[in-house]
């Protein structure tokens, strides 16, 4: 059964990956990526029932928390840049 | 940002090979540090990026020619979980067998590392040490000029962004000193660490702004502490030496052995972890400032 | 008792899989960014949970695990919203705009966001 | 420090303490004076960066936000049923539209809960919030009218006082 739910979860995986690429703008794929870290979060949870290791629900929470903290990371980041190039255009 | 995914996806790898604490470091270094640090070096190059001197289709030549050769390289390794492969007949199964014995903590990897590859780990914490001294070098050759801050953009106005933020500092922080002290039971240890406890610092500069965040953790006593950590992993080797073991021979540091071994490795995860997340902090708010005075300059 | 427990979290895990699967389809047949958001949002949430509590009924009781999946769903359940949050604000601040279905229900949107920019949003990777 | 913020502090501290008793799952004297070291730790770090604040430690909201969140699961499980018939209908059964809402929440935390639940319910994202008014961008106009309703603001303003 947790196979069931792992391959669920590997396929949505997948087709975030493909969004990612595909684009069409930044923001679709910061979305996709930010998607895939949940997802990520999900399997690797799954997965340490799958192996019986529950310690893989450490790094499932590291996961989570670091998937956060870039997503956030990323966005400030555009967000500077747009701002830096809007005062460079008005200059 | 696809690096990330990368990172994300080379880490359900290692789990899938069984191999957690490699996933843990992957899961935290990768995804997430790396990829912040990146784009904070973009920030500050973007702006001036140099003309190219090279043909970069040489550049693509010399990769894709590495590429080929480490590919052909690993013909010659074993097959994956291949019993008779030198890694598992060299060293592996005395460290496997024996560890439960000599160490006694139930994490091998942690006891591997720490203990019987001590001298390996204290150079990747002094290499850590290096590139933080090799950063600061590079940046702070400009000292002294008025620093202008990362030019903060409305951060009044992320109400839920900064209420959230504020809420999940802390427990980030005390993960991070769980996943410390933890490293000898489960998949974790100093590296780990202090990778994700910069990482609650870097979300708090992300969020509040550098200027506050320097405020609070001032980058001289963030130095010092980067190098106390080193001392620390280097103090527990000398004590070792002054009780008449070798250096980092941590049987010498108590009564017991099994005591000695736990003492020591505690210690020396604690040393590795300071300094792993006074590294990563030390390098971001660097950049993180270098940031906001190439901008300066050039807006 | 052991029985129903297993029925009732293999069903959880089950349904919750297919929320994820049908969000992750959903970011591929919406038209645009800000619908997509809405798919993305789909699996963050109820997708996340039921696979979360269908684990939580087969730990068999042992607290640190319990916990440990109680502090990923209460995270995921903070997060994914302001991460969201985030993503539409800064994508609307930076001039992506919704394609809108009937334009005569819909206020304008307001001006202070500032231009339109779609060329320079795109490809920025 | 005053009395006030020491109600923080406390809260903060039975907090980590919690989420590390919960974790570990060691009670050897060694790691439980590990954790009381790591919490008091944290404490003080987060004191630095000045992050404690009835903004982060939302004593004010007490039991009630337990009801909230039954009344929000409910919600958020009938959206996503919604939303998940809306994928597989396919892009046609979709007209998005965006709405300027008021909303009558106080404090930063209420918009807060607010706006952070209108996101978690699917079919709805807040796309801003400034001083009052919040820009909600949704699938369908019925989620708007529903929105409109108040129902949801009604709430999240019973949680401030």
């Amino acid at each position: 059964m947790f196979l069931a739910a792992a391959i669920a979860l590997m396929v949505a995986m997948m087709l975030a990956i493909l969004r990612a690429f595909m684009g069409p703008t930044l923001y679709d794929r910061i979305l996709a990526v930010n998607l895939f870290g949940t997802k990520t979060v999900l399997f690797i949870a799954v997965l340490g029932y799958l192996m019986g290791r529950p310690e893989f629900l450490d790094i499932a929470l590291v996961y989570a928390l670091i998937n956060f903290i870039t997503v956030i990371g990323v966005l400030r980041f555009f967000e500077y840049k747009r701002t830096v190039d809007d005062s460079k255009e008005e200059a | 940002m696809l690096m990330g995914v990368y990172s994300l996806l080379s880490a359900s790898f290692f789990v899938l090979m069984d191999a957690v604490d490699v996933a843990f470091t992957e899961a935290a270094v990768g995804a997430g540090i790396s990829t912040i640090l990146m784009l904070t070096v973009l920030a500050m190059a973007g702006r001036f990026e140099n003309r190219a001197l090279h043909h970069p289709r040489i550049a693509l030549f010399v990769v894709i020619g590495t590429g080929i050769m480490l590919v052909y390289g690993t013909f010659d390794m074993p097959a994956f979980g291949d019993a008779n492969a030198p890694v598992q007949t060299h060293v592996a199964p005395h460290y496997i067998q024996q560890s439960a014995d000599e160490i006694d903590i139930p994490n091998i990897v942690t006891s591997v590392l720490a203990s019987y590859r001590g001298f390996d780990t204290f150079g990747e914490v002094v290499v850590v040490f290096a590139a933080v001294i090799g950063v600061l070098a590079l940046l702070e050759m400009k000292s002294g000029e008025a620093s202008n801050e990362l030019a903060p953009a409305p951060m009044y106005q992320h109400k839920i962004l900064r209420i959230v933020g504020k809420i999940l500092i802390p427990p980030i922080m005390l993960f991070a000193l769980y996943v410390q002290f933890h490293g000898e039971y489960g998949p974790g240890g100093g590296f780990q660490a202090g990778v994700i406890f910069s990482a609650a610092i870097i979300l708090h500069a992300i969020l509040f702004g550098v200027e506050k965040t320097q405020k609070a953790i001032s980058l001289p006593i963030v130095k010092i502490l980067a190098a106390l950590g080193v001392l620390i992993y280097g103090s527990v080797g000398i004590v070792a030496m002054l009780n008449g073991g070798n250096f980092l021979d941590y049987n010498a540091l108590a009564e017991n052995d099994i005591t000695g071994q736990h003492v020591g490795i505690i210690v020396i995860e604690l040393g590795v972890g300071i300094t792993v997340a006074t590294a990563m902090m030390v390098i971001f708010l660097t950049f993180a400032r270098r940031v906001g005075k190439a901008n300066g300059e050039t807006a | 008792m052991a029985i129903f427990l297993d029925v009732v979290s293999w069903a959880l895990l089950i349904l919750g899989g297919f929320m994820c699967f049908s969000g992750a389809v959903g970011i591929h047949r919406f038209p645009d960014f800000f619908s997509r958001m809405h798919a993305a949002g789909v699996t963050d949430t109820l997708g996340s949970s039921l696979i979360l509590i269908g684990l939580m009924l087969q730990t068999g009781w042992q607290a640190t695990v319990l916990v440990k999946l109680a502090l990923i769903f209460l995270f995921i359940l903070l997060t994914s919203p302001t991460a969201s949050h985030a993503l539409a604000k800064a994508a609307l601040h930076g001039g992506l705009r919704p394609k809108l279905g009937k334009p005569e229900v819909s206020d304008e949107i307001p001006e202070k966001f500032g231009k339109p920019r779609s060329e320079s949003v795109n490809n920025q990777l | 420090m005053t009395i006030k913020s020491s109600r923080y502090t406390i809260s903060l501290i039975v907090v980590l303490s919690l989420i590390w008793i919960g974790n570990s799952g060691f009670y050897n004297a060694m790691l439980l004076s590990f954790g009381a070291v790591s919490v008091l730790f944290v404490v003080f770090v987060a004191h630095r960066l000045e992050i404690v604040d009835e903004e982060s430690q939302p004593l004010q909201l007490g039991r009630r936000i337990f009801a909230f969140w039954m009344w929000l699961l409910k919600e958020i499980v009938q959206s996503n049923i919604q939303v998940i018939k809306r994928i597989w209908l396919g892009p046609k059964s979709i007209s998005p539209v965006v709405m300027q809402l008021k909303m009558s929440q106080q404090t930063d935390m209420g918009k807060t809960i607010y706006g952070n639940s209108v996101t978690l319910t699917p079919g709805t994202v807040t796309l801003d919030i400034e001083d009052d008014v919040m820009t909600v961008y949704a699938l369908s106009y019925d989620s708007i009218q529903y929105l409109q309703g108040g129902e949801m603001d009604r709430r999240v303003k019973r949680l401030e006082d």
